[in-house]
Protein backbone atom coordinates (compact mmCIF):
# COMPACT_ATOMS: atom_id res chain seq x y z
CA UNK A 1 0.00 0.00 0.00
CA UNK A 2 1.47 3.05 -1.44
CA UNK A 3 0.32 5.32 1.25
CA UNK A 4 1.85 2.98 4.60
CA UNK A 5 5.42 3.99 2.69
CA UNK A 6 4.47 7.41 2.47
CA UNK A 7 3.25 7.59 6.08
CA UNK A 8 6.47 5.71 7.16
CA UNK A 9 8.55 8.33 5.15
CA UNK A 10 7.16 11.47 6.96
CA UNK A 11 7.55 9.91 10.22
CA UNK A 12 10.64 8.53 10.06
CA UNK A 13 11.94 12.40 8.76
CA UNK A 14 9.66 14.32 11.44
CA UNK A 15 11.31 12.88 14.17
CA UNK A 16 8.28 13.86 16.93
CA UNK A 17 5.02 13.44 17.05
CA UNK A 18 3.05 14.18 14.60
CA UNK A 19 -1.04 15.46 14.60
CA UNK A 20 -3.41 13.52 12.72
CA UNK A 21 -4.71 16.59 10.89
CA UNK A 22 -1.33 17.61 9.26
CA UNK A 23 -0.82 14.08 8.35
CA UNK A 24 -3.84 14.19 6.33
CA UNK A 25 -3.09 17.89 4.83
CA UNK A 26 0.42 16.43 3.73
CA UNK A 27 -0.93 13.18 2.68
CA UNK A 28 -3.66 14.61 0.87
CA UNK A 29 -5.95 11.53 2.34
CA UNK A 30 -9.23 11.09 4.27
CA UNK A 31 -9.40 9.85 7.52
CA UNK A 32 -10.69 6.50 6.76
CA UNK A 33 -7.57 5.82 4.18
CA UNK A 34 -5.37 7.42 7.06
CA UNK A 35 -6.39 5.10 9.53
CA UNK A 36 -6.28 1.84 7.08
CA UNK A 37 -2.82 3.18 6.12
CA UNK A 38 -1.95 3.49 9.95
CA UNK A 39 -3.23 -0.06 10.64
CA UNK A 40 -1.25 -1.64 7.87
CA UNK A 41 1.98 0.29 8.33
CA UNK A 42 1.65 -1.05 12.11
CA UNK A 43 1.23 -4.72 11.08
CA UNK A 44 4.34 -4.10 8.40
CA UNK A 45 6.23 -3.03 11.47
CA UNK A 46 5.41 -5.78 13.59
CA UNK A 47 8.94 -8.07 13.10
CA UNK A 48 10.45 -4.62 13.05
CA UNK A 49 13.16 -2.53 15.16
CA UNK A 50 10.41 0.00 15.32
CA UNK A 51 6.62 0.67 15.54
CA UNK A 52 4.34 2.97 15.37
CA UNK A 53 3.43 4.96 18.58
CA UNK A 54 -0.20 6.22 18.66
CA UNK A 55 -0.98 9.09 21.04
CA UNK A 56 -3.95 10.91 21.57
CA UNK A 57 -4.01 12.77 18.14
CA UNK A 58 -0.63 12.07 17.01
CA UNK A 59 1.49 9.69 15.68
CA UNK A 60 5.18 8.95 15.66
CA UNK A 61 7.47 6.29 15.39
CA UNK A 62 9.89 4.56 17.91
CA UNK A 63 12.21 1.51 18.52
CA UNK A 64 10.92 -1.79 19.80
CA UNK A 65 11.30 -1.95 23.37
CA UNK A 66 12.79 -5.30 22.84
CA UNK A 67 16.03 -2.78 21.76
CA UNK A 68 16.22 -0.44 24.27
CA UNK A 69 18.94 -1.41 25.63
CA UNK A 70 20.76 -1.10 22.37
CA UNK A 71 19.75 2.44 21.88
CA UNK A 72 20.68 3.45 25.07
CA UNK A 73 24.25 2.18 24.72
CA UNK A 74 24.42 4.23 21.48
CA UNK A 75 22.56 6.89 22.74
CA UNK A 76 25.04 7.24 26.36
CA UNK A 77 27.87 6.91 23.58
CA UNK A 78 27.68 9.43 21.21
CA UNK A 79 26.12 11.87 23.82
CA UNK A 80 29.51 11.45 25.97
CA UNK A 81 32.55 11.56 25.35
CA UNK A 82 35.28 14.25 23.74
CA UNK A 83 34.29 16.05 21.03
CA UNK A 84 35.58 16.00 17.89
CA UNK A 85 38.30 18.23 15.47
CA UNK A 86 35.31 19.29 13.99
CA UNK A 87 32.81 19.93 16.78
CA UNK A 88 35.49 22.23 18.67
CA UNK A 89 35.98 24.48 15.47
CA UNK A 90 32.18 24.72 15.29
CA UNK A 91 31.79 26.04 18.49
CA UNK A 92 34.51 28.36 18.51
CA UNK A 93 33.28 30.41 15.19
CA UNK A 94 30.03 30.09 17.32
CA UNK A 95 31.48 31.35 20.32
CA UNK A 96 33.66 34.45 19.04
CA UNK A 97 31.14 35.42 16.92
CA UNK A 98 28.15 35.19 19.11
CA UNK A 99 25.03 34.03 16.80
CA UNK A 100 25.88 32.81 13.16
CA UNK A 101 24.25 31.52 10.71
CA UNK A 102 24.80 27.80 9.14
CA UNK A 103 26.05 28.92 5.86
CA UNK A 104 28.68 31.56 7.90
CA UNK A 105 30.38 28.81 9.64
CA UNK A 106 30.58 26.91 6.54
CA UNK A 107 32.31 29.46 4.89
CA UNK A 108 35.01 30.37 7.53
CA UNK A 109 35.55 26.41 7.87
CA UNK A 110 35.63 25.76 4.08
CA UNK A 111 33.44 22.51 4.57
CA UNK A 112 30.16 21.21 5.57
CA UNK A 113 29.27 21.44 9.41
CA UNK A 114 25.65 19.83 9.32
CA UNK A 115 26.75 16.96 11.57
CA UNK A 116 29.14 19.23 14.05
CA UNK A 117 26.08 21.32 14.89
CA UNK A 118 24.25 18.96 15.52
CA UNK A 119 26.63 17.01 17.70
CA UNK A 120 26.74 20.18 19.70
CA UNK A 121 23.25 21.04 19.85
CA UNK A 122 22.24 17.74 21.40
CA UNK A 123 24.61 17.97 24.06
CA UNK A 124 23.24 21.33 24.28
CA UNK A 125 26.08 23.47 24.18
CA UNK A 126 24.67 25.48 20.99
CA UNK A 127 21.52 26.61 20.84
CA UNK A 128 19.38 27.84 17.28
CA UNK A 129 16.49 29.81 16.74
CA UNK A 130 14.57 30.95 13.61
CA UNK A 131 16.56 33.99 11.44
CA UNK A 132 13.94 37.11 12.20
CA UNK A 133 14.94 37.54 8.13
CA UNK A 134 14.37 34.52 6.97
CA UNK A 135 12.68 32.26 8.61
CA UNK A 136 14.18 29.14 6.94
CA UNK A 137 17.63 30.10 8.27
CA UNK A 138 18.46 28.95 11.61
CA UNK A 139 20.81 30.95 13.57
CA UNK A 140 23.25 29.18 16.33
CA UNK A 141 24.40 30.77 19.18
CA UNK A 142 26.27 29.48 22.77
CA UNK A 143 23.97 28.55 25.21
CA UNK A 144 24.87 29.91 28.75
CA UNK A 145 25.47 26.49 30.24
CA UNK A 146 28.57 26.80 28.07
CA UNK A 147 30.17 29.80 28.94
CA UNK A 148 29.40 28.89 32.71
CA UNK A 149 31.75 26.05 31.77
CA UNK A 150 34.33 27.92 30.28
CA UNK A 151 34.27 30.08 33.24
CA UNK A 152 32.70 32.96 32.05
CA UNK A 153 29.93 35.85 32.39
CA UNK A 154 29.59 37.05 29.36
CA UNK A 155 31.39 37.14 25.17
CA UNK A 156 32.96 39.78 25.93
CA UNK A 157 35.04 37.66 28.60
CA UNK A 158 36.57 35.46 25.54
CA UNK A 159 40.33 36.53 24.65
CA UNK A 160 41.51 38.48 21.79
CA UNK A 161 37.35 38.96 21.21
CA UNK A 162 37.30 42.29 19.30
CA UNK A 163 40.08 41.86 16.25
CA UNK A 164 38.83 37.90 16.05
CA UNK A 165 34.76 39.24 15.98
CA UNK A 166 35.56 42.16 13.46
CA UNK A 167 37.90 39.66 11.44
CA UNK A 168 34.74 37.39 11.15
CA UNK A 169 32.46 40.40 10.76
CA UNK A 170 31.93 39.79 6.68
CA UNK A 171 30.48 36.23 7.11
CA UNK A 172 27.47 35.98 8.58
CA UNK B 1 42.83 40.20 -40.59
CA UNK B 2 42.46 40.58 -36.91
CA UNK B 3 40.77 38.19 -35.46
CA UNK B 4 38.46 38.40 -32.61
CA UNK B 5 38.09 34.93 -31.43
CA UNK B 6 34.87 35.59 -28.42
CA UNK B 7 36.49 34.74 -25.16
CA UNK B 8 34.16 32.25 -23.88
CA UNK B 9 34.57 30.91 -20.24
CA UNK B 10 37.41 28.18 -21.04
CA UNK B 11 38.36 26.70 -17.48
CA UNK B 12 41.59 25.39 -19.07
CA UNK B 13 43.48 24.44 -22.29
CA UNK B 14 42.41 21.17 -22.28
CA UNK B 15 38.69 22.31 -21.95
CA UNK B 16 39.61 24.57 -24.36
CA UNK B 17 41.24 22.05 -27.45
CA UNK B 18 38.51 19.68 -26.66
CA UNK B 19 36.38 22.49 -28.00
CA UNK B 20 37.92 23.46 -30.96
CA UNK B 21 38.30 19.98 -31.82
CA UNK B 22 34.65 19.05 -31.73
CA UNK B 23 33.47 22.12 -33.26
CA UNK B 24 35.56 20.92 -35.88
CA UNK B 25 33.63 17.54 -35.09
CA UNK B 26 37.40 15.58 -35.06
CA UNK B 27 38.19 12.91 -33.34
CA UNK B 28 41.10 13.13 -30.96
CA UNK B 29 44.60 12.51 -32.62
CA UNK B 30 47.46 13.74 -33.59
CA UNK B 31 46.26 14.95 -37.01
CA UNK B 32 43.15 16.90 -35.50
CA UNK B 33 45.95 18.33 -32.90
CA UNK B 34 47.70 20.04 -35.20
CA UNK B 35 44.51 21.45 -37.41
CA UNK B 36 43.38 23.08 -34.51
CA UNK B 37 46.70 24.64 -33.08
CA UNK B 38 46.65 28.36 -34.75
CA UNK B 39 42.91 28.69 -33.39
CA UNK B 40 44.54 27.58 -29.71
CA UNK B 41 47.22 30.07 -29.91
CA UNK B 42 44.45 32.87 -31.64
CA UNK B 43 42.87 32.21 -28.36
CA UNK B 44 45.39 32.56 -26.37
CA UNK B 45 46.59 36.03 -28.00
CA UNK B 46 42.72 37.06 -27.50
CA UNK B 47 43.15 35.92 -24.08
CA UNK B 48 46.32 38.03 -23.03
CA UNK B 49 43.93 40.92 -24.33
CA UNK B 50 41.34 40.65 -22.08
CA UNK B 51 43.62 39.60 -18.93
CA UNK B 52 46.12 42.29 -19.10
CA UNK B 53 48.45 42.04 -16.31
CA UNK B 54 46.85 38.68 -14.71
CA UNK B 55 47.83 37.15 -17.86
CA UNK B 56 51.27 35.86 -16.70
CA UNK B 57 49.54 33.73 -13.82
CA UNK B 58 46.34 32.73 -15.92
CA UNK B 59 48.61 31.60 -18.76
CA UNK B 60 51.26 28.95 -17.57
CA UNK B 61 49.29 25.99 -17.73
CA UNK B 62 48.03 26.87 -21.41
CA UNK B 63 51.80 27.93 -22.31
CA UNK B 64 52.57 23.93 -21.05
CA UNK B 65 50.38 22.42 -23.20
CA UNK B 66 51.28 25.12 -26.23
CA UNK B 67 54.73 23.21 -26.30
CA UNK B 68 53.37 20.08 -27.08
CA UNK B 69 51.06 21.72 -29.93
CA UNK B 70 53.99 23.69 -31.70
CA UNK B 71 55.64 19.43 -31.67
CA UNK B 72 52.89 17.94 -33.16
CA UNK B 73 52.57 21.62 -36.05
CA UNK B 74 56.17 21.02 -36.69
CA UNK B 75 55.87 17.45 -37.38
CA UNK B 76 53.09 18.10 -39.65
CA UNK B 77 54.76 20.98 -41.29
CA UNK B 78 58.17 20.06 -41.91
CA UNK B 79 58.71 16.60 -43.66
CA UNK B 80 61.69 15.02 -42.09
CA UNK B 81 61.27 16.65 -38.78
CA UNK B 82 61.87 14.07 -36.19
CA UNK B 83 60.83 14.39 -32.94
CA UNK B 84 62.50 12.53 -29.76
CA UNK B 85 61.21 9.49 -27.86
CA UNK B 86 60.25 11.94 -25.27
CA UNK B 87 58.56 14.15 -26.93
CA UNK B 88 56.44 11.36 -28.61
CA UNK B 89 55.44 10.55 -25.16
CA UNK B 90 54.57 14.62 -24.17
CA UNK B 91 52.08 14.14 -27.79
CA UNK B 92 50.66 10.50 -26.43
CA UNK B 93 49.92 12.01 -23.28
CA UNK B 94 48.30 14.66 -24.28
CA UNK B 95 46.16 12.99 -26.64
CA UNK B 96 45.21 10.43 -23.34
CA UNK B 97 44.50 13.81 -21.35
CA UNK B 98 42.52 14.92 -23.92
CA UNK B 99 40.24 11.97 -24.53
CA UNK B 100 39.91 11.00 -20.15
CA UNK B 101 38.81 15.00 -19.94
CA UNK B 102 36.26 14.51 -22.56
CA UNK B 103 35.33 11.36 -20.53
CA UNK B 104 34.60 13.34 -17.74
CA UNK B 105 32.97 16.30 -19.11
CA UNK B 106 30.35 13.46 -20.49
CA UNK B 107 29.98 11.93 -17.23
CA UNK B 108 29.19 15.38 -15.69
CA UNK B 109 27.28 16.26 -18.40
CA UNK B 110 24.98 13.37 -17.11
CA UNK B 111 25.42 13.77 -13.19
CA UNK B 112 24.01 17.05 -13.79
CA UNK B 113 20.93 16.49 -15.57
CA UNK B 114 20.68 13.54 -12.36
CA UNK B 115 20.80 16.46 -9.92
CA UNK B 116 18.14 18.31 -11.74
CA UNK B 117 15.98 15.68 -11.52
CA UNK B 118 16.62 13.99 -8.11
CA UNK B 119 14.34 12.67 -5.76
CA UNK B 120 17.16 13.31 -2.66
CA UNK B 121 16.69 11.54 0.31
CA UNK B 122 16.63 12.41 3.66
CA UNK B 123 17.95 11.29 6.96
CA UNK B 124 16.83 11.61 10.25
CA UNK B 125 17.73 14.42 12.79
CA UNK B 126 20.24 12.51 15.26
CA UNK B 127 18.78 11.49 18.94
CA UNK B 128 15.89 13.28 18.18
CA UNK B 129 14.09 11.19 21.28
CA UNK B 130 16.54 12.16 23.59
CA UNK B 131 15.15 14.70 25.48
CA UNK B 132 17.92 17.56 25.28
CA UNK B 133 20.17 18.66 28.17
CA UNK B 134 23.54 19.86 29.16
CA UNK B 135 26.32 17.37 28.48
CA UNK B 136 29.81 18.74 28.21
CA UNK B 137 32.79 16.98 26.96
CA UNK B 138 34.25 14.65 29.75
CA UNK B 139 37.54 17.38 29.39
CA UNK B 140 37.43 20.63 30.35
CA UNK B 141 36.94 23.14 27.44
CA UNK B 142 40.15 25.17 27.42
CA UNK B 143 39.79 28.81 26.28
CA UNK B 144 43.05 29.04 24.66
CA UNK B 145 42.85 25.65 23.18
CA UNK B 146 39.73 27.20 21.96
CA UNK B 147 41.36 30.67 20.93
CA UNK B 148 44.15 28.54 18.90
CA UNK B 149 41.46 26.24 17.12
CA UNK B 150 39.89 29.19 15.91
CA UNK B 151 43.01 31.46 14.70
CA UNK B 152 43.96 27.95 12.77
CA UNK B 153 40.63 27.94 10.96
CA UNK B 154 40.51 31.72 10.02
CA UNK B 155 43.58 31.32 8.30
CA UNK B 156 42.34 28.95 5.97
CA UNK B 157 39.93 31.24 4.63
CA UNK B 158 40.61 32.40 1.18
CA UNK B 159 41.50 35.54 0.52
CA UNK B 160 39.42 37.68 -2.09
CA UNK B 161 41.42 39.22 -4.63
CA UNK B 162 40.92 42.50 -6.44
CA UNK B 163 40.81 42.16 -10.19
CA UNK B 164 43.51 44.18 -11.80
CA UNK B 165 43.15 46.84 -13.82
CA UNK B 166 42.97 45.57 -17.68
CA UNK B 167 46.20 46.80 -19.39
CA UNK B 168 46.04 47.56 -23.25
CA UNK B 169 48.52 45.76 -24.59
CA UNK B 170 50.12 45.84 -28.24
CA UNK B 171 49.66 42.35 -29.50
CA UNK B 172 50.84 40.86 -32.89
CA UNK B 173 49.00 38.28 -34.58
CA UNK B 174 50.39 35.33 -36.43
CA UNK B 175 49.46 36.72 -39.43
CA UNK B 176 50.59 39.73 -38.70
CA UNK B 177 54.10 38.21 -37.83
CA UNK B 178 54.11 36.37 -41.25
CA UNK B 179 54.09 39.30 -43.13
CA UNK B 180 56.64 40.82 -40.95
CA UNK B 181 58.48 37.64 -41.41
CA UNK B 182 58.42 38.26 -44.49
CA UNK B 183 59.18 41.53 -45.07
CA UNK B 184 62.56 41.47 -43.50
CA UNK B 185 63.82 38.20 -44.57
CA UNK B 186 63.23 39.69 -48.25
CA UNK B 187 65.21 43.06 -47.28
CA UNK B 188 67.69 40.95 -45.82
CA UNK B 189 67.56 42.33 -42.71
CA UNK B 190 66.72 38.66 -41.04
CA UNK B 191 69.08 35.75 -41.46
CA UNK B 192 68.44 33.45 -38.44
CA UNK B 193 64.96 32.82 -36.73
CA UNK B 194 67.24 34.45 -33.66
CA UNK B 195 67.28 37.57 -35.54
CA UNK B 196 63.38 37.42 -35.42
CA UNK B 197 62.92 36.99 -32.66
CA UNK B 198 65.50 38.82 -31.10
CA UNK B 199 65.60 39.41 -27.30
CA UNK B 200 61.87 39.07 -26.71
CA UNK B 201 61.77 37.09 -23.98
CA UNK B 202 58.40 36.01 -23.60
CA UNK B 203 57.68 32.50 -24.57
CA UNK B 204 53.99 33.26 -26.26
CA UNK B 205 56.48 35.84 -28.64
CA UNK B 206 58.91 32.95 -29.24
CA UNK B 207 56.03 30.59 -30.20
CA UNK B 208 54.43 32.90 -32.65
CA UNK B 209 57.56 33.75 -34.21
CA UNK B 210 57.84 29.97 -34.69
CA UNK B 211 54.26 29.39 -36.02
CA UNK B 212 54.97 32.10 -38.28
CA UNK B 213 58.30 30.91 -39.73
CA UNK B 214 56.38 27.35 -40.15
CA UNK B 215 53.57 28.92 -42.42
CA UNK B 216 56.53 30.39 -44.68
CA UNK B 217 58.06 27.15 -45.05
CA UNK B 218 54.87 25.04 -45.57
CA UNK B 219 54.00 28.02 -48.18
CA UNK B 220 57.49 27.76 -49.79
CA UNK B 221 58.14 31.16 -49.43
CA UNK B 222 61.21 30.94 -47.12
CA UNK B 223 63.65 27.27 -46.23
CA UNK B 224 64.72 26.89 -43.03
CA UNK B 225 67.34 24.69 -42.07
CA UNK B 226 68.74 23.57 -38.74
CA UNK B 227 72.43 21.54 -38.61
CA UNK B 228 71.81 20.32 -35.12
CA UNK B 229 69.77 20.47 -32.19
CA UNK B 230 69.49 23.34 -30.44
CA UNK B 231 71.12 24.64 -33.03
CA UNK B 232 70.42 28.56 -34.49
CA UNK B 233 67.55 28.00 -37.44
CA UNK B 234 69.00 29.56 -40.64
CA UNK B 235 66.08 31.26 -42.73
CA UNK B 236 66.65 32.33 -46.15
CA UNK B 237 64.32 33.39 -49.57
CA UNK B 238 62.71 30.22 -50.92
CA UNK B 239 63.03 29.96 -54.85
CA UNK B 240 60.14 30.26 -56.02
CA UNK B 241 60.43 28.43 -59.57
CA UNK C 1 16.38 -12.26 12.05
CA UNK C 2 17.10 -10.87 15.76
CA UNK C 3 20.16 -8.52 14.55
CA UNK C 4 18.30 -7.33 11.83
CA UNK C 5 15.85 -5.77 14.09
CA UNK C 6 18.55 -4.69 16.70
CA UNK C 7 20.34 -2.92 13.90
CA UNK C 8 17.43 -1.01 12.46
CA UNK C 9 16.74 0.26 15.32
CA UNK C 10 20.58 1.73 16.50
CA UNK C 11 20.26 2.92 12.40
CA UNK C 12 17.19 4.55 13.78
CA UNK C 13 17.78 6.14 16.83
CA UNK C 14 21.39 7.70 15.46
CA UNK C 15 19.87 9.25 12.33
CA UNK C 16 23.80 9.98 11.30
CA UNK C 17 25.70 7.22 9.49
CA UNK C 18 27.09 4.87 11.85
CA UNK C 19 30.57 3.74 11.16
CA UNK C 20 30.78 -0.72 10.52
CA UNK C 21 33.27 -0.69 13.45
CA UNK C 22 31.04 1.00 16.20
CA UNK C 23 28.34 -1.31 14.65
CA UNK C 24 30.12 -4.63 15.43
CA UNK C 25 31.22 -3.29 18.83
CA UNK C 26 27.65 -2.48 19.94
CA UNK C 27 25.68 -5.22 18.68
CA UNK C 28 28.04 -7.28 19.69
CA UNK C 29 28.32 -9.37 16.65
CA UNK C 30 31.14 -10.29 13.73
CA UNK C 31 31.16 -8.71 10.47
CA UNK C 32 29.55 -11.54 8.44
CA UNK C 33 26.60 -11.40 10.51
CA UNK C 34 26.59 -7.81 10.30
CA UNK C 35 26.81 -8.00 6.42
CA UNK C 36 23.87 -10.79 6.61
CA UNK C 37 21.86 -8.35 8.84
CA UNK C 38 22.66 -5.71 6.63
CA UNK C 39 21.29 -7.96 3.15
CA UNK C 40 18.43 -9.22 5.98
CA UNK C 41 17.49 -5.26 6.13
CA UNK C 42 17.54 -4.08 3.01
CA UNK C 43 15.61 -6.74 1.76
CA UNK C 44 12.62 -6.24 4.24
CA UNK C 45 13.01 -2.36 3.61
CA UNK C 46 12.63 -2.57 -0.34
CA UNK C 47 9.12 -1.92 -0.31
CA UNK C 48 8.78 0.24 2.60
CA UNK C 49 9.17 4.12 2.53
CA UNK C 50 13.06 4.07 4.41
CA UNK C 51 15.93 2.66 2.86
CA UNK C 52 19.29 1.94 3.74
CA UNK C 53 22.26 3.71 2.61
CA UNK C 54 26.02 2.21 2.57
CA UNK C 55 28.77 4.30 1.60
CA UNK C 56 32.33 2.80 2.90
CA UNK C 57 32.21 1.53 6.07
CA UNK C 58 29.26 3.69 6.88
CA UNK C 59 25.79 3.00 7.22
CA UNK C 60 22.90 4.95 7.18
CA UNK C 61 18.83 4.86 7.02
CA UNK C 62 17.58 7.50 4.60
CA UNK C 63 13.29 8.51 3.35
CA UNK C 64 12.91 6.28 -0.15
CA UNK C 65 13.07 8.36 -3.51
CA UNK C 66 9.71 7.90 -4.20
CA UNK C 67 8.99 9.82 -1.15
CA UNK C 68 10.70 12.23 -1.71
CA UNK C 69 8.13 15.33 -2.79
CA UNK C 70 6.33 14.42 0.36
CA UNK C 71 9.12 14.72 2.57
CA UNK C 72 10.34 17.86 1.13
CA UNK C 73 7.01 19.37 2.37
CA UNK C 74 8.05 18.96 5.95
CA UNK C 75 11.47 18.89 5.77
CA UNK C 76 13.94 22.02 6.90
CA UNK C 77 17.46 20.81 4.85
CA UNK C 78 17.79 23.01 2.11
CA UNK C 79 18.72 21.91 -1.24
CA UNK C 80 20.49 24.67 -2.45
CA UNK C 81 21.23 25.52 -6.10
CA UNK C 82 22.66 23.57 -9.12
CA UNK C 83 26.07 22.96 -9.16
CA UNK C 84 28.86 24.81 -11.59
CA UNK C 85 30.26 22.99 -14.48
CA UNK C 86 33.21 22.46 -12.79
CA UNK C 87 32.43 21.61 -9.83
CA UNK C 88 30.53 18.56 -11.59
CA UNK C 89 33.36 17.98 -13.15
CA UNK C 90 35.53 17.64 -10.31
CA UNK C 91 32.38 15.72 -8.77
CA UNK C 92 32.41 13.19 -11.31
CA UNK C 93 36.01 12.48 -10.68
CA UNK C 94 36.53 12.29 -7.18
CA UNK C 95 33.36 9.19 -8.06
CA UNK C 96 35.39 7.22 -10.37
CA UNK C 97 38.18 7.67 -8.76
CA UNK C 98 36.69 6.94 -5.09
CA UNK C 99 39.65 8.86 -3.84
CA UNK C 100 42.17 11.53 -5.47
CA UNK C 101 44.39 14.23 -4.64
CA UNK C 102 43.86 17.53 -5.74
CA UNK C 103 46.66 17.29 -7.94
CA UNK C 104 45.33 14.29 -9.74
CA UNK C 105 41.97 16.23 -10.14
CA UNK C 106 43.89 19.16 -11.32
CA UNK C 107 45.41 17.05 -13.51
CA UNK C 108 42.77 15.76 -15.48
CA UNK C 109 40.75 18.75 -16.05
CA UNK C 110 44.02 21.23 -16.99
CA UNK C 111 43.00 23.39 -14.85
CA UNK C 112 42.96 24.23 -11.18
CA UNK C 113 40.09 23.02 -9.14
CA UNK C 114 40.20 25.07 -5.70
CA UNK C 115 37.48 26.63 -5.84
CA UNK C 116 35.05 23.85 -7.47
CA UNK C 117 36.79 22.03 -4.09
CA UNK C 118 35.65 24.18 -1.58
CA UNK C 119 32.09 24.57 -3.03
CA UNK C 120 31.69 20.42 -3.36
CA UNK C 121 33.50 20.81 0.86
CA UNK C 122 31.03 23.75 1.87
CA UNK C 123 27.79 21.50 0.24
CA UNK C 124 29.21 18.31 2.16
CA UNK C 125 29.09 16.21 -0.82
CA UNK C 126 32.80 15.70 -0.71
CA UNK C 127 35.13 15.75 2.03
CA UNK C 128 38.84 15.71 2.56
CA UNK C 129 41.56 13.96 4.74
CA UNK C 130 45.15 14.01 5.13
CA UNK C 131 47.14 11.72 2.89
CA UNK C 132 48.46 8.71 5.13
CA UNK C 133 51.91 8.88 2.68
CA UNK C 134 52.55 12.48 3.05
CA UNK C 135 50.51 15.17 5.59
CA UNK C 136 50.94 18.14 3.18
CA UNK C 137 48.37 16.26 0.93
CA UNK C 138 44.44 16.49 1.13
CA UNK C 139 43.03 13.22 -0.38
CA UNK C 140 38.86 14.10 -1.48
CA UNK C 141 36.23 11.64 -1.25
CA UNK C 142 32.52 11.63 -1.89
CA UNK C 143 30.48 11.74 1.26
CA UNK C 144 27.23 9.81 2.13
CA UNK C 145 25.45 13.15 1.35
CA UNK C 146 26.40 12.89 -2.50
CA UNK C 147 24.21 9.35 -2.16
CA UNK C 148 21.30 11.09 -0.18
CA UNK C 149 21.46 14.17 -2.43
CA UNK C 150 21.19 11.87 -5.98
CA UNK C 151 18.54 9.42 -4.57
CA UNK C 152 21.03 6.61 -4.71
CA UNK C 153 21.39 4.02 -2.11
CA UNK C 154 24.66 2.86 -3.18
CA UNK C 155 27.54 4.61 -5.25
CA UNK C 156 27.09 1.58 -7.35
CA UNK C 157 23.74 2.85 -8.87
CA UNK C 158 25.45 5.63 -10.87
CA UNK C 159 25.72 4.33 -14.03
CA UNK C 160 27.13 7.29 -15.44
CA UNK C 161 30.09 6.72 -13.27
CA UNK C 162 30.11 3.29 -13.96
CA UNK C 163 30.64 3.93 -17.63
CA UNK C 164 33.63 6.34 -17.19
CA UNK C 165 35.25 4.04 -15.22
CA UNK C 166 34.65 1.29 -17.41
CA UNK C 167 35.63 3.40 -20.32
CA UNK C 168 38.77 4.72 -18.29
CA UNK C 169 40.22 0.96 -17.92
CA UNK C 170 39.66 0.43 -21.77
CA UNK C 171 42.71 3.00 -21.80
CA UNK C 172 45.25 1.47 -19.16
Amino acid sequence: MELARSLEALLFISGEPVARKDILRLLACDTKTLDEAIIKLSEDLQTRGIRVLQHEDTITLATAPENSEIVEKITREQLEGDLSRSALETLAIILWKGKVSRSGIDYIRGVNSAFALRALLIRGLVERSQDEKDARVYIYRPTIDVLKFLGITSLKDLPEIETLSSQMKEYD
Amino acid sequence: MVYHVRVKEFDGPLELLLGLIETRKLSINEISLGSVTEEYFQYLETLKQEMGETYHKEIAAFLVIAATLMLVKSRSLLPGFSITLEEASDIKELEDRLKTYKLVKDAALLLGARFKNRNSLYTRAPFVAVAPSFLPPSKPLDLSRLLGILKSVLETIPVKQELPQKTVIKLISIEEKIKELERRIADGIVKTFEDFVGDKKEKYDVIVSFLAMLELVKLGTIAAEQSLPFHGIQIEHGTRS
